[in-house]
């Protein structure tokens, strides 16, 4: 299929979003991120009068619908390639289809059948914060500051669930004690029984993994039940969202998350800060609010560009070697991938983060 | 008599010709592509079961994509875990489909026969969250990595291969289930939809009758559902979501429920309706991504079912009358 | 006594959801999948307004009569022109408005969550050692006040008793007079404005979005499900049964296992008692 | 086909239906049961008919016990009835509803278009056999529940008023057909209030009262009995 | 009264009436009679405004009322008794009555009228808190005529109203129209029972095969060869 892609004109990629359905309001994000970037990519005419044009379709957080997106963009669009939203489930489908016509694609999923087995997945690479690579920063830190008993509070699906078994093998290594695990549904609006089960454990702090407007719940929650303890939230409770979800229980809660969310805090001037902070601001400019997600889909669109640049055209299976061995200082912090890691982004990249005065802040 | 049968056997022919011409129009309309074709043509199976239940039967099912579901988790399960022969796997499913309808029909409709929507809804939601929890079925992350189809050693790895297959599939069910509403069980069905009370005082044995059209449903259900599994190569727990059973019963109503012709039109309108708004309004209504399109597939669905009251399948026999 | 409080407390929003689902079922014999999406539409509007400066009685009516003329219109575009359309139709017409609602939601208010005060400010009350926010109080005054309301309606008016009989036979209940097509404006605007007193007074409680209306209405239908399908009041029971064996299932057995352990229970409550918990006898007609 | 009813009871709430009923009729002819709305005939023929169950006591066909069987499995022994809230299925064709039971009960063989067709033209409704059921007008559609009945080719058959609804000309004709039933040798149950046919064809006459039998006898003897008179036909005749 | 012009009516591409007149003057009592699926229910259904006519015109009291809705030719005072009875199965004996004066009567009045139905049925009175799905046939049907008297209808179309009726009954509901007409009510009646057709009416039509072919006194028609050919049959009625 790839003797069929333009090699001259415009450089189009498709992008298989979450419009409507559960989890809209991050595909939207997604979307929103994607646009503007396109535009400042355009703007800044990178790709020597080649335009890029972006081809958006809501995958309504379906498999089926994201395989029938994918397959349109491959078949009828004939992109150069593809990004994925946040429904990993969507992206592991598709992963065939995607093998099939050798076009790279990024997902901005989560779950590690994404990316995993490598071999099955040779044209397709993630950006998202990986949930192994969060629980090692969370947990570092907790053992930092000598707490040694936690309880854990996951959403129950694939993002939740793949923190858990994150988190869970991760403390086993730091020896921390998981005093209490819970977990709670998709759809469920309060968590006041399973905080309970967690505090009458006595842990130290609390470890979380969930979703906006969960995610503030779950923090009045443990406000309410008199939890004492830290709360410590995994990136996806996003960013402003959470803090208005959470209200006043929001300060003083924690949450891992690329540096980024935190751009005015981050010290020195580096031209890898210097590209966090430029997004936060320009981002913050075209929507007054900033989203924590957006930084993910901008690194995508930007690797692929990259991989353009790199490799002058857009042979599919060019691309994919390009971005198979691509490192770059992202929006979202590094990133580097390599022939066994297809989800490239940083430790370094991510920060513990904390709400002081309504704002995120770094962890001093 | 002799001109039934023609009908009949013209209608069947009919349907093969429009089967095979299939690959040929979908590869040349923008918004079409074979994958859609494919999905069309495993949707028409699995709501094909819902013809004689709701239609004839009059029992309504909230349950169908729970048994999609166990005939793609269990065809998944056995292809990857045990190295069973994916053919093998899709009958193991089916099955077992029709097998576990067969015993929750047993408790069913010993009772009433209409309250099958209500249980078949929380049997449908059990079975969904179980299997995202169960290690065993992958809880949330479901079964990667499952193997294509294959058949007599012919493997069906492109959708095209796919399609061909699911069509022959969608035609012999398509034939199998009009020869048996066509027969005298199939009226008898009619009759149990009508009055249970007359057909049971006619000698009809309502719930076995019943109990086996809920397995045939579950059968074909499991079927479609065990195709999918080895054309993505993946399992999961979406596939028993309540939304698939609603959809499902979206494509067997606006295609015609007292029809076999009805699933299969449908399966074609609805996913047709949705490929052409999400492709193609775009390019009506520059800059509109997304969320117009949502709002006009539901307006036309709505016409759809307003303007056709017997269905897609309805309008088609009136023409020809 | 948290797993009572928290049983109570999210039982009363499904059957906030619920109360209306059944009283057009009832009324009518179609499930309307398209209530969670008017709970939805009613609560972005409430939450938008207060925080656009909005006092909360303002709010609330602006939101109501919003989402009640939602309903009228569904009624008069969608339902009405169907007439004589079966009860699949019907339910599959339900669906296409909930899509439409759905995506028209997103177009105005975004995919974000929106998020408004309590209707009463100050720290949650404590109840038996449990710290109960205030918002309940107000959920758990407005179903009951809402049931009772709607249970004297059905019965003890005319209008009520013609809704109902409008819904057994329109044919019959044009012959004594009665509009079956007045009789249904009249009870989507209703079910339309229970939906709106819920999806304000939830709006504190479970920040709104475009997309929530589909698991809304999902949980409002297990519970009118659950409660028999035959009235208000039973949607209303079947709601606080679920949320109270959700929060006893988590409690006490497995919060992994929850849901699987309330729709199995849900489904031997079926088997064992086909009319639902509330019902005593199924039969209306013999032969 | 002999039946024999015993301290048969059935009850809705506070509503007995049938109380305490005894009769014994010895099979062949017409039964004849008559009584005023609500007197329990219906209720009687549901449970002939196992469409509902007692409540107490015991009601045996020919020498079998039929209280814990079910619709389907009384239709097995011989038993058909109608309905006398039209029952008819409605989406069938007239053919086809007369083809269910054929089918169910004597197989596929029994179920060809010829036999229906016989059956239909015994009520007089052949001309009618392609056309849906539900859209008869409600005469034809009382006769359709007859075919239906006979395409069983019952030994006991229960007629739940069969005549309402039927002009004079078709309600003779159908009361003719009773008699050639009963002289073929199937037990024909029929309740009427149309007296004069219900008199004219009937052996004997069982009349029921807040289900119990007020009288019974031959036709003549019930027709005269002063409680009879008081309580169904009205003092005047 | 009533006038109906020309009808011409159907259900799908079948043609039922094809072109039918008939009248009815204030305070009389019009029979209409006629061989099963002659079309009677559908001329009823007509007049009632449950059925559009393809062509035609119906006047009720000086008013072309073709167009409007059954609803408002209900309030109007045009009350159909209809063929099957079609209670409120749902619903209790009194709330099936209270609903027979929906917007015609309030609070004391309809409670009056309750009373009034009771006295002439009072099978009905004992089963007043009772389903009405529930009620044996004649018992519903007493209750389809007493809900349609609530509302004091000015013209009472009756669509076999004698039919499941116990003969005492029978003879009950036959005197009570009498009187009705007495009282000055217009009634039509569509009956099989030519006793009660004759009796309660003065005049009759005759309608067979979507065709009005006879018409006059009753006294007239009863001798009519055409009347006996295709409804009365063999016996008088
Ligand atoms: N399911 C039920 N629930 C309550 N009451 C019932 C039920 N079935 C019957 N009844 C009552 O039992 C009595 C007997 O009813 P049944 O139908 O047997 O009378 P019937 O003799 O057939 O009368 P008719 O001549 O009017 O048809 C009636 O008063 C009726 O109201
Ligand atoms: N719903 C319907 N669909 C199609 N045809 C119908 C329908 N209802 C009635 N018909 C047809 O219209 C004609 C007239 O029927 P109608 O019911 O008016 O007769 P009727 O004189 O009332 O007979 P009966 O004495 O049996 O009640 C019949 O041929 C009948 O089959
Ligand atoms: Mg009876
Ligand atoms: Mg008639």
């Amino acid at each position: 299929a790839t003797e069929t892609q333009s090699t001259g004109g415009d450089i189009k990629i498709g992008a298989s979003l979450e419009l409507s359905g559960p989890t809209a309001s991050i595909g939207t994000a997604y979307r929103n991120a994607l646009e503007l970037k396109v535009k400042q990519l355009n703007d800044a005419n990178v790709l020597n009068g080649r335009k890029i044009e972006l081809i958006v379709r809501d995958n309504q957080t379906k498999p089926d619908e994201g395989i029938k997106n994918v397959n349109g963009f491959l078949n009828n669009d004939k992109v150069n390639a593809l990004i994925e939203g946040g429904c990993s489930a969507c992206a592991v489908a598709a992963a065939k289809t995607i093998e099939d016509h050798q076009v790279p694609a990024i997902a901005l999923a989560s779950a590690s059948a994404v990316t995993n087995p490598v071999d099955q997945r040779q044209y397709t690479f993630k950006i998202s914060p990986n949930p192994s690579e969060d629980a090692v920063v969370l947990l570092g830190s907790l053992k930092r500051q000598g707490i040694t008993r936690i309880g854990l509070l996951n959403v129950n699906n694939v993002y939740g669930q793949d923190g858990r078994k994150s988190v869970t093998d991760e403390a086993a290594k730091q020896g921390i004690e998981i005093a209490q695990a819970e977990q709670f549904g998709e759809t469920d609006k309060d968590m006041t029984v399973q905080l309970n089960n967690i505090k009458a454990k006595n842990p130290q702090a609390l470890v979380v993994w969930a979703v906006s407007p969960a995610a503030g719940i779950i923090a009045q929650n443990a406000k309410n039940v008199g939890f004492t303890g830290g709360v410590y939230l995994d990136a996806g409770a996003g960013a402003e969202l959470y803090i208005q979800g959470a209200r006043d229980a929001a300060e003083g809660t924690h949450m891992v998350f690329p540096s980024t969310l935190a751009a005015n805090d981050i010290p020195g001037d580096s031209p890898a800060v210097a590209v966090q902070k430029k997004w936060y601001q320009d981002y913050t400019a075209a929507y007054q609010n900033y989203s924590g997600f957006s930084s993910f889909a901008a690194d995508a669109l930007q690797m692929i560009v990259n991989a353009i640049q790199q490799t002058g055209g857009t042979d599919g299976k060019a691309l994919r070697n390009a971005l198979e061995t691509m490192g770059i200082d992202g929006a979202s912090g590094r990133i580097q991938n390599s022939a066994q890691n297809h989800s490239g982004l940083q430790p370094s990249a991510l920060a513990v983060l904390e709400v002081r005065g309504g704002q995120w802040h770094l962890t001093n | 008599m002799t001109l039934l049968l023609r009908s009949r056997w013209t209608g069947y022919a009919a349907f093969l010709v429009v089967l095979l011409l299939v690959p040929a129009i979908f590869t040349r309309v923008p918004f079409y592509t074979m994958s859609v074709a494919v999905l069309m043509g495993l949707q028409a199976i699995t709501a094909l079961g819902l013809v004689p239940l709701t239609g004839h039967g009059r029992l309504i099912s909230l349950g169908q994509a729970a048994f999609y579901g166990i005939g793609g988790y269990t065809s998944a399960l056995l292809t990857t875990r045990v190295g069973l022969a994916p053919a093998l796997g899709v009958l193991a499913g089916v099955v077992l489909a029709a097998g576990v309808a067969w015993l929750l029909g047993r408790l069913l409709f010993r009772v009433q026969g209409h309250y099958l929507a209500l249980a078949t809804l929380s049997f449908g939601l059990m079975l969904g969250f179980l299997f995202a929890q169960l290690p065993l079925t992958g809880a949330t992350s479901g079964i990667t990595s499952v193997p294509s189809m294959s058949l007599f050693g012919f493997q069906f790895t492109s959708d095209v291969d796919t399609y061909y297959l699911v069509a022959a599939v969608l035609l012999i069910a398509v034939v199998l289930v009009d020869t048996l509403l066509r027969s005298p069980v199939g009226r008898a069905l009619t009759a149990v939809g009508d009055s249970p009370v007359a057909a049971a005082a006619s000698g009809v044995s309502i719930s076995a009758l019943r109990r086996g059209t809920f397995a045939l449903a579950a059968a074909l259900a499991a079927l479609g559902g065990g195709l999918y599994v080895h054309w993505t190569s993946y399992a999961d727990p979406s596939m028993l979501g309540l939304l698939n059973s609603v959809q499902l019963l979206v494509v067997a109503v606006v295609g015609g429920l007292r029809t076999v012709w009805g699933a299969p039109l449908g399966a074609l309108v609805v996913l047709s309706l949705s490929e052409a708004t999400k492709t193609l309004l775009p390019h009506l209504i520059p800059g509109a991504s997304g969320n117009y399109e949502i709002v006009v597939y539901g307006a036309v669905l709505v016409l759809v079912v307003l303007f056709l009251p017997n269905g897609v399948a309805g309008l088609i026999r009136n023409r020809s009358k | 006594m948290a797993e009572l409080f928290t049983g109570l407390a999210t039982g009363m929003t499904y059957a906030l959801v619920g109360l209306g689902i059944a009283l057009i079922f009832q009324v009518t014999g179609v499930i309307n999948f398209a209530q969670g999406d008017f709970v939805m539409v009613s609560g972005l509007v409430f939450a938008t307004l207060r925080a656009n400066g909005f006092s909360t009685p303002l709010a609330v009516v602006i939101a109501v009569a919003s989402t009640t003329a939602i309903g009228a219109l569904t009624h008069l575009l969608v339902i009405a022109p169907a007439h004589r359309a079966g009860h699949d139709r019907l339910m599959i017409l339900t669906i296409g408005v909930s899509i439409v609602l759905q995506g028209a939601a997103l177009l105005v208010f975004g995919a974000d969550a929106r998020f408004a005060p309590e209707f009463s400010a100050g720290e949650p009350l404590r109840l038996l050692g449990v710290a109960v926010p205030r918002q309940y109080l107000w959920c758990a005054g407005v179903t009951v006040v809402l049931v009772v309301l709607l249970w004297l309606f059905l019965t003890r008016t005319v209008t009520g008793t013609a809704m109902r009989a409008s819904a057994m036979d329109p044919g019959a209940a044009q012959l004594t007079g009665i509009s079956p097509k007045r009789m249904g404006l009249l009870v989507f605007s209703l079910a339309a404005a229970l939906a709106a007193a819920a999806g304000s007074v939830l709006a504190p409680l479970q920040p709104p979005d475009a997309t929530i209306g589909v698991a809304l209405g999902l949980k409002g239908f297990t519970a009118a499900v659950i409660g028999g399908l035959s009235s208000p009041a039973g949607a209303a029971a079947g709601g606080l049964v679920i949320g109270l064996v959700e929060a006893y299932a988590t409690g006490y057995l497995s919060s992994e296992y929850k849901d699987t352990l309330t729709y199995g229970l849900l489904l031997v409550v079926l088997l064992v008692r086909p009319g639902g918990l509330l019902r005593r006898r199924a039969e209306v007609s013999r032969v | 086909m002999d039946i024999e009813v015993a301290h048969a009871t059935v009850r809705f709430g506070g509503v007995r239906a049938v109380d305490d009923l005894s009769f014994r009729y010895a099979g062949g002819g017409v039964l004849g049961l008559i009584g005023p709305n609500g007197a329990g005939k219906t209720t009687l023929l549901n449970v002939l008919s196992g469409v509902s169950r007692l409540d107490s006591g015991t009601i045996t066909l020919s020498g079998t016990d039929i209280a814990r069987l079910g619709a389907e499995k009384i239709a097995r022994l011989g038993v058909a009835r109608t309905f006398q809230n039209l029952q008819v299925f409605d989406s069938l064709s007239v053919l086809d509803n007369v083809l269910v039971p054929r089918w169910a009960l004597h197989g596929r063989k029994a179920a060809d278009r010829g036999s229906g067709l016989t059956v239909l033209e015994r009520v007089g409704i052949a001309e009618h056999a392609d056309r849906l059921a539900g859209t008869l007008a409600y005469g034809l559609q009382r006769r359709v529940e007859l075919a239906r009945a006979l395409a069983v080719e019952p030994e006991l058959l229960l007629l739940d008023e069969p005549l309402a609804g039927l002009s004079h000309v078709e309600g003779e004709r159908a009361t003719r057909l009773f008699a050639e039933l009963a002289e073929d040798g199937i037990t024909v149950v029929l309740v009427e209030h149309d007296v004069r046919s219900v008199l004219a064809v009937s052996n004997h006459v069982v009349v029921l009262d807040h289900g119990t039998v007020l009288a019974t006898g031959t036709p003549d003897e019930v027709v005269t009995d002063p409680a009879v008179r008081r309580a169904y036909l009205g003092e005047v005749d | 009264m009533l006038q109906v012009h020309t009808i011409v009516a159907g259900y799908g591409v079948i043609e039922a009436l094809h072109g039918v007149d008939l009248s009815v003057a204030e305070h009389e009592a019009v029979t209409l009679v006629g061989p099963n699926g002659a079309g009677k229910s559908t001329l009823f259904g007509v007049i009632s405004g449950l059925l559009r006519p393809w062509s035609g015109q119906v006047v009720f009291d000086g008013h072309d009322v073709t167009r409007w809705s059954a609803q408002r030719r209900a309030l109007a005072g045009l009350t159909l008794v209809p063929e099957g009875r079609r209670v409120f199965a749902g619903l209790t004996v009194e709330e099936n009555l209270r609903l027979g004066a929906y917007r015609r009567a309030r609070g004391k009045d309809v409670t009056a009228r309750v009373a009034e139905v009771f006295d002439l049925f009072p099978r009905l009175a004992e089963r007043r808190r009772q389903g009405a799905g529930l009620l044996s046939g004649g018992e519903q049907q007493m209750l389809a005529i007493g809900r349609a008297l609530m509302g004091r209808p000015r013209l009472l179309l009756l669509d076999e109203p004698s039919l499941g009726l116990a003969p005492l009954a029978v003879r009950e509901v036959a005197g009570a129209l009498t009187q009705l007409v007495r009282a000055g009510v217009t009634v039509a009646l569509v009956e099989q029972n030519a006793a009660v057709a004759f009796g309660v009416a003065a005049r009759g039509y005759l309608l067979d095969r979507g065709e009005i072919v006879a018409d006059g006194p009753v006294e007239e028609l009863r001798d009519d060869p055409r009347v006996h050919e295709v409804y009365l049959g063999e016996s008088r009625g």
